[in-house]
C-alpha cells in the first residue's frame, strides 16, 4: 500500500465522520436539498479550487483567483448589458482574457525568477482595481440564455435541485483529476512542486510548465467567475474577497501539501465540501452571533488539520510497525 | 570521434572553474573523468548537458555542434545523466521517475498499467525487485542512485554520463552496475565515468582524463597508466603512503571504557544492541546496504530516541532525547547525506563551521568574528577545502568539499565521541587520506569515534574493532588481528557468523 | 556593504518620491510648527509605521521559512486588548503590557502549530487569522471601544523631537531588532534554520525554541502595531484594524528583497520596503485620482519596482550590457584593421 | 407562537451594523420568535447558501440584509416556491417586488440629499470648497450618498467638491484621508466643509483635523450619515455639525409586518421606508448619546 494516498482517506474518513455528526444534529442534513446545495452553493469554489491545486501541486501560490473571479463577473455583467453579444461569446472572450493573464504572471514568476506569492498578489491588485474600472456598481444581467441556464436543474426527490453550474463543477474536477494525475503536464506539475532544480535536471520544461499551470488557474478562475455570474445573475466588483485563502483552505483540507508536490485533486473536491459542511452546519446551528461564527470556523479548520495529522501519523506508525 | 570538447570556458563569480578544457569520447569507450574535489568534473557534464550555460568553447556530437540550452535537449540528443547528487524526485512514484518524460500514452493519456511493467523491467537488470509505486523518498540513497542510473541508461540513445554513481553503493551493486556499463558500451556508447574510486577506474575504463584546477592536465590509455602516476597527475604532487595500512601499534593498545549502550533499539528501525565505546578507539560499522547502520547511528544520537536500553558514561546515564541533548553529552555526527541533514547551502563556509559551535553556546554569547574568521582558515588549509575564499556560500562548493566543510563543523565542536557516517563519500584520493590521518590523529588526542563506511578497506585502515551489521541487527564484533577485509565480508555475507559471534 | 544591499531599495524609493513629487509637487516641502514637523514625508513616516513594525516581525518569521497571515488580526486583538484595558482603568502601563502579552500570546499559538505540532506556517497562521477577528470583536463586542486617555493617545498621535511618535515606534524597533540579530548570533542561527532546519537541528541548534521564539517577535510588533492604530483613532475598531495589512507586510519584505523561501534577511530593507509601500499609498491620497483607480495605480507601481528588482534581470542586463561592449570592440577592432 | 425566523446578515463591518443585529435579537426575544442567525462575513455567496439552508430548514419567514443590490432572482424563487415569506432589511435589491414581501430600510440617496440640503443652507452663498469622504468603492451606500449629495449642490455655484476619496467606511482610514486632504488643500486652511458617508468616517477625519490645529465644526464644517452615538459626543463638543439618521432597528416594522402576514395573510406595501431624520448641535447630541450608547453599536 502506498503512504502517499493517506492524507487522501483520512480526509475521506473525517469527512464523513463529520457529515455523520452533523446528521445526528440535524437530520435535515442529509436531505437532497442540503446535499444539491452543497454542490450548488460551492460549485465555483470547487472549480477556482481545481485551479488552485494544480498551482499548489507544482509549488506555487495563486492569491488573485478572488479577484478574477469578481473581474469576470463585471465583465460579462458589463459586455451583456452594453453590446448585443451572445453570452457563449463573451464566456469565449473572457476565458481567453483570464487564461493569458494566468499566463502573464506565470511567464513573471519564470522570466523574473519572482516568488509566485508576490506576482499573484500583485495580479490580485490588477484584477479587482480593473474590475472597479470596468464598473463600481453591481451590474444585473438580463439575458434569457441566463434564465435558461439558471433554471436548469434536475429535480431530485426530496425536492432538491442538482442544478448544473454542481454538474459543471464535478466535471471540471473529474477533467482536473485527468490532468493531475494521467497526464504528461501533471507529471511535470507534481515534479516542478517536488523540487525545481531536480526537475530542471530530469527533463521538466520549467518554463512552460509553469506558464501552463498558472494559464491553467486562470482559465479556471475564469470559469468560476462565469459560474459566479450564473449563480448570482450579476456581476459585482467586490464579489468574492477573499476566496482564495477559502480556496486554499479548501485544498489544505483536502490533503495537498503547501510545499507542493504532493496531493490528489479529488481531495480538494472533499475539502470543498468539507467548507461547505461547516457553513451549513453554522447556518442550521443559527445561534452563533458573529464573532462566534469566525472563532467557530478557525476552530473547525484547525480540528480538521489536527484530525488530518493524527489519523495520519496513527496509520502510519501502524504501517511502520506491520512491516518491523 | 563521438563526442568532442574543444576548449571548454566557464566562470563563476570568484572562481574559473573550467579553462580551455578539450575532451573527447569515443563510441564504444569508458571514459573516466578524474581530479581533485573542486578540479570542475561536475561542471563540464552540466556544461556539456545543458544545466549550465557555457562561457566559450564548442562541443559536437557525431559531428555536429550541439548547444543544449537545457537538459531535455541533451536527453533529446541521446544524453543520458546521472549528477552527482541524486537527482531524482521523493516525492513521485520510482516508476513515474523511471520512465519520467517517456510516459507510455494510450488515447493520450499516461498507461499506468504499462509504465509500472516498463518500470519493473528496467530495475530487473539491475536485480532490483522493489514496488515501483511507493515514493523514491522511501527508499534508501543507494537504491535511489541506482534508479537513477538505471533511468539514464534508458534515455541514453548514444553518451551516459555518470557523475560518482557508485559513491554510496556497496561492493555487490557496484559489480552490477559496471555489467551495466559495459553492456552498453558492447553496443556502441560512450560512457563518462567520475570516480574518486582508482580500483574501480582501473577496473572499468578504457581511457582517463584528468582535470586539474579546471584545466585538462592529460588524456591516457588506462592501460598506460599506473596507481601512482595517476595520483600524480590529479594531485600535482607524489602522495605519501596513500593508503595506510592498519597502524599496527593500535591494534593491541587498550581503550579505557567510554560509553556504554546497553539494549538500545526502536521497534521496526533497529534490534536491540549492545557496544561499548573506549576512549580512543575507533569503532567501525559494517554491512550492506540497509542493514541498519545508519539508524544505529541515529539512536546513537539521539535523532531517532531509543524505545528500550539505556545509555550511560562513566559518571552515570545519559538522556539522549534529542541531538542537542547528545551534543551536550559530548557527542558529534556526521550524516550521511550531506545536501539534506549536513550542509545549510546559502550560509558562508565560515558560518557552516561555526555553526554547532554558536549553537552550543547560546545564541547571546555570538563567538567573536576574529575567532569565526580563524577558525574557518583554519580548517580550510587542514582539510584543503577548495574555495574562493571563506565566505563562499557552500552550496557553491563542489560536492567533496562541502563534505570536508561538514566535517570541519564537527571537529571544530572538538566532540568525546564523534560519529562519521560515511565520511569520505565523494572525497578525492588526496583528502581520503587526509581524512584517515586526522582520524588516526584525534584518537591519539583520546577523541573516540564510530566510523560507517561501506568502503571495507576504509573500515580496516582506520578502525580498531568492526561491528558487522545485518537485517537490523549487529550480528558480529571483530576485533584485533581478525579486522581485515576478508572476515568482514564473509560476516556481511552470513557466511562469517561462527566467528563473528563469538568476539 | 550594508549600503550595497539597500542600494535597490533606496534608489526604488528616490525614483518613486521624484514620481510622486511630478504629480504632487510639495511633497518634499517639511515645515515646523507648533513644536513639529508636518509635511507629506512626514506623513510617510508617520503612516508607515503599523506596516513597518508589521515588516520586522514578518522579516523574522519569513527568514525561517514561514509566513504570518495572522498579524493584521492580531493587531485588532491588542488594540481591542488595549483599548478594554484603559476603558476599564487600568491604567497606561498595564494597559500596555497587556497589549503586548496578547500580541506574544498570539505569537506563541502560532509558533506550537508550527514548531510543535508541525503544521505549515501558512496554514497555522490562517487559522488564527479567521478566528482572530471574531476573538477581538469578542472584547469589543462588535462596537468600536472608544477611550479618552491622553497618554495612550500619545502613541498614536504624540510628537518627541519634532517626530511623530509612531515614526519612533518602527524607527527604534527596526534598528533595536536589527542590532540584536547581527549583535547577538540570533541573525545567523535563525538564517540556518530557515535554510535547512534539519541540518541545523542536527547540528545542535534548537530550531523549535527559534522558530517560536520568532512567531512570538512577529506577534510582539503586531501588538505595537495595533496600539499605534487604536491609539491614532482612540478607539479600537475589531473589524477593520489591520485588515489586510498582513499583505502589505509581505510585501514590504519582499520589496526589501528577503526570499520567501527563507535564509538571508535584511530588516532594514523591508523597512525601507515599508517606505516604499506608503509612499505609493500617500502619493495615490495626495495625487487626487478617483479612488477607483487606487489598486491598479498600486499594482502597476509594485509590478514594476519588482520587476527592476529582480535579480534575474539584473543578471541579464549585466550580460547584455558587457555582449554589448564586446560587440562594440569587435567592430572597433574590425575598422582598424 | 415560537415562529422560526431566519435573518441573513451582511456581516459585522461596522458598529452600526452591530447594532441592528443586536436590536434584531432583541425584537426576536421580545416576541417570542426563535430567530436563527447567520453572518455571512461580506460575502453574497454564503449569503445565498445560509437563506438555502434556511429554506432546507423549513422557517417560516426569513430576514435579508443583503450585501448588494443584483443576483437575488434565483434564491427568492426558491423561497417563494417554498412559501417562505422573504422581508428586506435596510438595502434593497433589484428583483421584481413579486418575490419578496416587503422591504424596510431608508433611501440612501435621500440620506445623501439630507446632508447636502443642511449643508447648502448651512453656508448660504459664501465660496464652499467641500471635501467627501467616501464608503468602500463599489459598495451601494458610498454609490447612493454620493449621488444623494451631488444631488443635493447642484445649481450652488458656490460649492464644489474639490477632493473625493474612498475612507472605506473606516475611523482610520477616514483620519488617514482626511490628513492628505489637509495636506494637499493649503494646511486645511482652503477646506469649507467635510462630507463623510459614515459617522466612523467623520469621527476619524474630526481628529485629523483637531491634529492639523484647526477647530472641526467651525473652520470645517463636518456633516455625515448614520447617527451613530460617538457622533453625537462629537456634536455635543461643537466638533461636528450634523448627521443623518439611519435607524439599525429595522427588525420591528419587519416582525410587525410579518405577525400580521402570518395571523391573516395580510400583504404590506412593498416598501416600508424609515426615517432618515437630521440632528445638529441644537438636538440635545447629549441626550440623544445616553439613549443610543447601549443599543450595541
Ligand atoms: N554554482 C556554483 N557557483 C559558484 N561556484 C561553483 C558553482 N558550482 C561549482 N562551483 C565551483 O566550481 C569549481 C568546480 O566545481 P565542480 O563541482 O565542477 O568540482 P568537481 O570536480 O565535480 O568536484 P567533486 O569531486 O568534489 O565533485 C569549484 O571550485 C566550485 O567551488
Ligand atoms: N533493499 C532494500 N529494499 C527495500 N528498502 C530498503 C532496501 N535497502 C534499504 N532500504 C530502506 O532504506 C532505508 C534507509 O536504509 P539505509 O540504506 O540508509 O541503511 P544503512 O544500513 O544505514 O545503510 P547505509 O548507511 O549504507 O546507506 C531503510 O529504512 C530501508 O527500509
Ligand atoms: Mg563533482
Ligand atoms: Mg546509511
Amino acid at each position: 500500500m502506498n503512504t502517499r494516498a493517506l492524507p487522501l482517506y483520512a480526509t475521506i474518513v473525517i469527512f464523513l465522520l463529520a457529515y455523520a455528526i452533523c446528521w445526528l444534529q440535524f437530520p435535515a442534513i442529509l436531505s437532497t436539498r442540503v446535499i444539491a446545495n452543497l454542490l450548488t452553493d460551492n460549485a465555483y469554489l470547487g472549480i477556482v479550487a481545481v485551479g488552485m491545486t494544480l498551482v499548489i501541486l507544482s509549488g506555487g501560490i495563486d492569491l488573485s483567483v478572488g479577484s478574477v473571479i469578481a473581474f469576470s463577473g463585471v465583465f460579462i455583467a458589463v459586455l451583456l448589458r452594453d453590446s448585443s453579444l451572445h453570452p457563449l461569446v463573451v464566456f469565449a472572450m473572457l476565458l481567453a482574457l483570464t487564461t493569458a493573464f494566468g499566463a502573464a504572471m506565470g511567464f513573471l514568476i519564470h522570466r523574473l525568477a519572482m516568488p509566485a506569492f508576490i506576482v499573484t498578489l500583485a495580479g490580485m491588485f490588477l484584477a479587482r482595481g480593473a474590475a472597479y474600472m470596468l464598473s463600481i456598481d453591481s451590474v444585473p444581467i438580463t439575458h434569457p440564455f441566463y434564465d435558461m441556464i439558471q433554471n436548469a436543474y434536475w429535480l431530485m426527490p426530496g425536492k432538491g435541485r442538482l442544478r448544473l453550474i454542481g454538474v459543471l463543477m464535478l466535471l471540471i474536477v473529474l477533467a482536473g483529476m485527468i490532468i493531475a494525475h494521467k497526464t504528461r503536464f501533471g507529471a511535470s506539475v507534481y515534479a516542478l512542486g517536488g523540487g525545481e532544480a531536480t526537475a530542471r535536471l530530469m527533463g521538466v520544461r520549467q518554463g512552460r510548465t509553469t506558464i501552463l499551470v498558472y494559464a491553467f488557474s486562470g482559465c479556471m478562475a475564469g470559469l468560476s467567475g462565469i459560474v459566479f455570474s450564473i449563480y448570482t445573475g450579476s456581476g459585482y466588483s467586490l464579489a468574492t474577497v477573499g476566496t482564495e485563502l477559502t480556496a486554499i483552505a479548501a485544498v489544505v483540507i483536502g490533503g495537498t501539501l503547501l510545499t507542493g508536490g504532493a496531493g490528489y485533486m479529488f481531495g480538494t473536491l472533499i475539502g470543498v465540501l468539507t467548507m461547505g459542511l461547516i457553513q451549513t452546519y453554522i447556518v442550521f446551528d443559527g445561534t452563533l452571533s458573529s464573532w462566534w461564527t469566525k472563532i467557530v470556523i478557525g476552530v473547525l479548520l484547525l480540528v480538521f488539520i489536527l484530525l488530518q495529522k493524527g489519523l495520519l501519523k496513527l496509520s502510519q506508525s501502524r504501517l511502520a510497525g506491520g512491516v518491523s | 570521434m563521438l563526442l568532442s570538447i574543444r576548449s571548454l570556458t566557464k566562470t563563476f563569480p570568484g572562481t574559473l572553474a573550467l579553462d580551455g578544457v578539450d575532451f573527447d569520447l569515443a563510441a564504444g569507450e569508458v571514459h573516466a573523468l578524474l581530479g581533485e574535489n573542486g578540479a570542475g568534473k561536475s561542471t563540464l557534464i552540466k556544461c556539456l548537458t545543458g544545466a549550465y550555460h557555457r562561457d566559450g568553447g564548442t562541443v559536437a556530437l557525431d559531428g555536429a555542434q550541439i548547444a543544449p540550452r537545457s537538459t531535455v535537449e541533451a536527453q533529446e540528443l541521446g544524453i543520458g545523466t546521472v549528477y552527482q547528487e541524486v537527482n531524482l524526485l521523493p516525492n513521485l512514484t520510482v516508476a513515474q521517475n523511471l520512465m519520467f518524460g517517456r510516459e507510455p500514452r494510450r488515447f493520450g493519456l499516461i498507461d499506468t498499467r504499462a509504465m509500472r511493467a516498463e518500470a519493473r523491467e528496467m530495475l530487473r537488470q539491475y536485480g532490483l525487485e522493489l514496488d515501483v509505486d511507493r515514493d523514491l523518498g522511501n527508499y534508501s540513497v543507494a537504491i535511489q542512485q541506482i534508479i537513477a542510473i538505471a533511468r539514464a541508461v534508458a534515455l541514453s540513445g548514444k553518451v551516459l554520463i555518470l557523475d560518482e554513481p557508485t559513491a554510496s553503493l556497496d561492493a555487490r551493486e557496484v559489480e552490477m552496475v559496471f555489467d551495466v556499463v559495459r553492456g552498453l558500451r558492447e553496443r556502441g556508447l560512450g560512457i563518462v565515468f567520475v570516480s574518486h574510486f582508482l580500483d574501480q577506474v582501473f577496473e572499468l575504463t578504457d581511457r582517463v582524463t584528468v582535470l586539474r584546477n579546471g584545466r585538462k592536465i592529460v588524456t591516457e590509455r588506462t592501460a598506460d597508466l599506473d596507481r601512482m602516476g595517476l595520483i600524480e597527475h590529479m594531485l600535482g604532487r607524489a602522495l605519501e603512503n596513500e593508503v595506510e595500512q592498519q597502524s599496527a601499534e593500535g591494534a593491541d593498545t587498550t581503550h579505557p571504557d567510554l560509553l556504554h549502550f546497553n539494549g538500545v533499539g526502536r521497534r521496526g528501525v533497529i534490534e536491540p544492541f549492545d557496544l561499548t565505546i573506549g576512549q580512543g578507539e575507533v569503532v567501525g560499522l559494517a554491512g550492506l546496504l540497509g542493514s541498519g547502520r545508519t539508524e544505529s547511528a541515529e539512536l546513537m544520537f539521539g535523532i531517532r530516541p531509543a524505545q528500550t536500553g539505556s545509555i550511560r558514561d562513566d559518571k552515570g546515564p545519559l538522556d539522549l532525547k534529542n541531538p542537542r541533548a547528545a551534543i551536550a553529552a559530548g557527542f558529534g555526527f556526521a550524516p550521511e547525506d550531506r545536501k539534506t541533514d549536513g550542509i545549510v547551502a546559502d550560509l558562508s563556509i565560515r558560518e557552516n563551521i561555526v555553526l554547532g559551535l554558536q549553537a552550543r553556546r547560546g545564541w547571546a554569547r555570538p563567538i567573536p568574528r576574529a575567532e569565526q574568521n580563524r577558525l574557518a582558515e583554519d580548517y580550510i588549509k587542514r582539510l584543503d577545502i577548495r574555495t574562493s575564499g571563506r565566505e563562499k556560500p557552500v552550496g557553491d562548493l563542489s560536492g567533496g568539499n562541502q563534505q570536508k566543510v561538514v566535517l570541519a563543523r564537527w571537529l571544530a565542536m572538538n566532540p568525546r565521541f564523534l560519529i562519521l557516517d560515511e565520511p569520505t563519500r565523494g572525497i578525492d584520493v588526496g583528502a581520503h587520506a587526509e581524512i584517515l590521518r586526522l582520524i588516526h590523529d584525534l584518537t591519539d588526542a583520546g577523541m573516540s569515534v564510530l566510523v560507517i563506511s561501506s568502503e571495507i578497506e576504509e573500515l580496516v585502515a582506520a578502525s580498531d574493532r568492526v561491528i558487522v551489521l545485518r537485517d537490523r541487527r549487529h550480528v558480529a564484533e571483530l576485533s584485533g588481528s581478525r579486522v581485515v577485509p576478508d572476515t568482514i565480508m564473509r560476516a556481511i555475507a552470513g557466511g562469517g557468523a561462527k566467528g563473528g559471534e563469538a568476539a | 556593504m550594508l549600503l550595497k544591499r539597500i542600494a535597490p531599495q533606496l534608489i526604488a524609493l528616490a525614483a518613486l518620491i521624484l514620481l510622486v513629487t511630478l504629480v504632487y509637487p510639495d511633497f518634499l516641502d517639511i515645515s515646523f510648527r507648533d513644536g513639529r514637523l508636518v509635511g507629506p514625508v512626514i506623513d510617510v513616516l508617520k503612516r508607515g509605521a503599523p506596516v513597518a513594525l508589521l515588516a520586522v516581525g514578518m522579516t523574522l518569521v519569513i527568514a525561517t521559512r514561514g509566513i504570518d497571515l495572522s498579524v493584521g488580526t492580531v493587531m485588532a486583538i491588542c488594540g481591542a486588548v488595549a483599548a478594554w484595558a484603559i476603558a476599564s482603568g487600568w491604567g497606561l502601563a498595564p494597559a500596555l503590557l497587556l497589549a503586548l502579552a496578547a500580541g506574544a500570546a498570539a505569537g506563541l499559538w502560532n509558533g506550537l502549530l508550527v514548531a510543535v505540532v508541525g503544521i505549515q506556517p501558512f496554514v497555522a497562521t490562517l487559522i488564527l487569522m479567521t478566528m482572530g477577528r471574531g476573538i477581538a470583536q469578542l472584547i469589543t463586542e462588535g462596537r468600536i471601544l472608544t477611550f479618552n486617555h491622553p497618554g495612550f493617545a500619545f502613541f498614536g498621535s504624540g510628537t518627541v523631537l519634532g517626530l511623530p511618535v509612531p515614526a519612533w515606534l518602527w524607527l527604534l524597533t527596526g534598528v533595536g531588532v536589527a542590532l540584536l540579530m547581527r549583535r547577538s548570533a540570533l541573525g545567523m542561527l535563525i538564517e540556518a534554520t530557515g535554510i535547512n532546519r534539519r541540518a541545523s537541528a542536527l547540528a545542535g541548534v534548537n530550531a523549535t525554541v527559534l522558530l517560536i521564539a520568532v512567531y512570538m517577535a512577529s506577534g510582539l510588533c503586531a501588538a505595537l502595531a495595533g496600539i499605534v492604530v487604536t491609539a491614532d483613532i482612540r478607539g479600537a475598531d475589531a473589524n477593520n484594524a489591520g485588515l489586510w495589512l498582513e499583505l502589505d507586510a509581505i510585501l514590504a519584505v519582499v520589496i526589501g528583497g528577503n526570499s520567501l523561501l527563507g535564509g538571508r534577511f535584511s530588516i532594514l530593507a523591508a523597512l525601507l520596503g515599508a517606505l516604499i509601500i506608503q509612499t505609493i499609498d500617500t502619493g495615490i491620497l495626495l495625487a487626487g485620482f478617483p479612488s477607483e483607480y487606487n489598486l491598479v495605480i498600486k499594482a502597476a507601481l509594485v509590478l514594476v519596482i519588482l520587476v527592476l528588482q529582480s535579480p534575474r534581470i539584473a543578471a541579464e542586463w549585466r550580460i547584455w550590457r558587457e555582449s554589448q561592449r564586446a560587440s562594440r570592440e569587435a567592430l572597433a577592432e574590425r575598422s582598424r584593421t | 407562537e415560537g415562529e422560526t425566523v431566519g435573518f441573513a446578515q451582511i456581516g459585522s463591518e461596522s458598529g452600526w451594523r452591530a447594532a441592528e443585529t443586536t436590536l434584531t435579537k432583541q425584537q426576536a426575544e421580545e416576541r417570542g420568535i426563535d430567530l436563527r442567525f447567520s453572518d455571512a462575513q461580506q460575502k453574497q455567496e454564503n449569503q445565498i447558501a445560509a437563506i438555502r439552508s434556511f429554506i432546507a430548514q423549513g422557517v417560516d419567514a426569513i430576514l435579508l440584509a443583503p450585501v448588494v443590490a443584483t443576483g437575488w432572482d434565483s434564491v427568492l424563487e426558491e423561497a417563494q416556491e417554498a412559501e417562505i415569506p422573504v422581508v428586506l432589511l435596510d438595502r434593497q435589491v433589484d428583483s421584481s417586488d413579486e418575490l419578496y414581501l416587503t422591504a424596510v430600510g431608508s433611501n440612501l440617496v435621500h440620506e445623501g440629499e439630507v446632508a447636502g440640503e443642511w449643508l447648502v443652507n448651512a453656508v448660504g452663498d459664501e465660496e464652499c470648497r467641500i471635501v467627501e469622504l467616501q464608503g468602500t468603492t463599489g459598495s451601494t451606500p458610498a454609490i447612493d450618498r454620493k449621488t444623494g449629495f451631488e444631488n443635493a449642490i447642484e445649481g450652488h455655484d458656490n460649492m464644489e467638491i474639490v477632493r473625493s476619496q474612498t475612507g472605506d467606511f473606516t475611523r482610520a482610514q477616514g483620519k488617514e484621508v482626511m490628513e492628505s486632504f489637509l495636506q494637499a488643500e493649503n494646511g486645511g486652511k482652503d477646506i469649507c466643509a467635510l462630507y463623510a458617508h459614515n459617522d466612523d468616517m467623520a469621527v476619524g477625519a474630526i481628529q485629523a483635523i483637531k491634529e492639523a490645529g484647526l477647530a472641526p465644526g467651525e473652520d470645517i464644517l463636518v456633516v455625515s450619515i448614520d447617527a451613530v452615538p460617538d457622533i453625537f459626543k462629537a456634536m455635543a463638543d461643537g466638533e461636528a455639525n450634523a448627521t443623518v439618521e439611519l435607524t439599525p432597528n429595522m427588525a420591528g416594522p419587519a416582525f410587525d409586518v410579518l405577525e400580521a402576514y402570518w395571523a391573516d395573510g395580510t400583504a404590506p406595501e412593498k416598501f416600508i421606508q424609515t426615517e432618515s431624520r437630521l440632528f445638529t448641535q441644537d438636538d440635545d447630541p447629549t441626550g440623544e448619546y445616553e439613549a443610543r450608547k447601549g443599543l450595541g453599536y
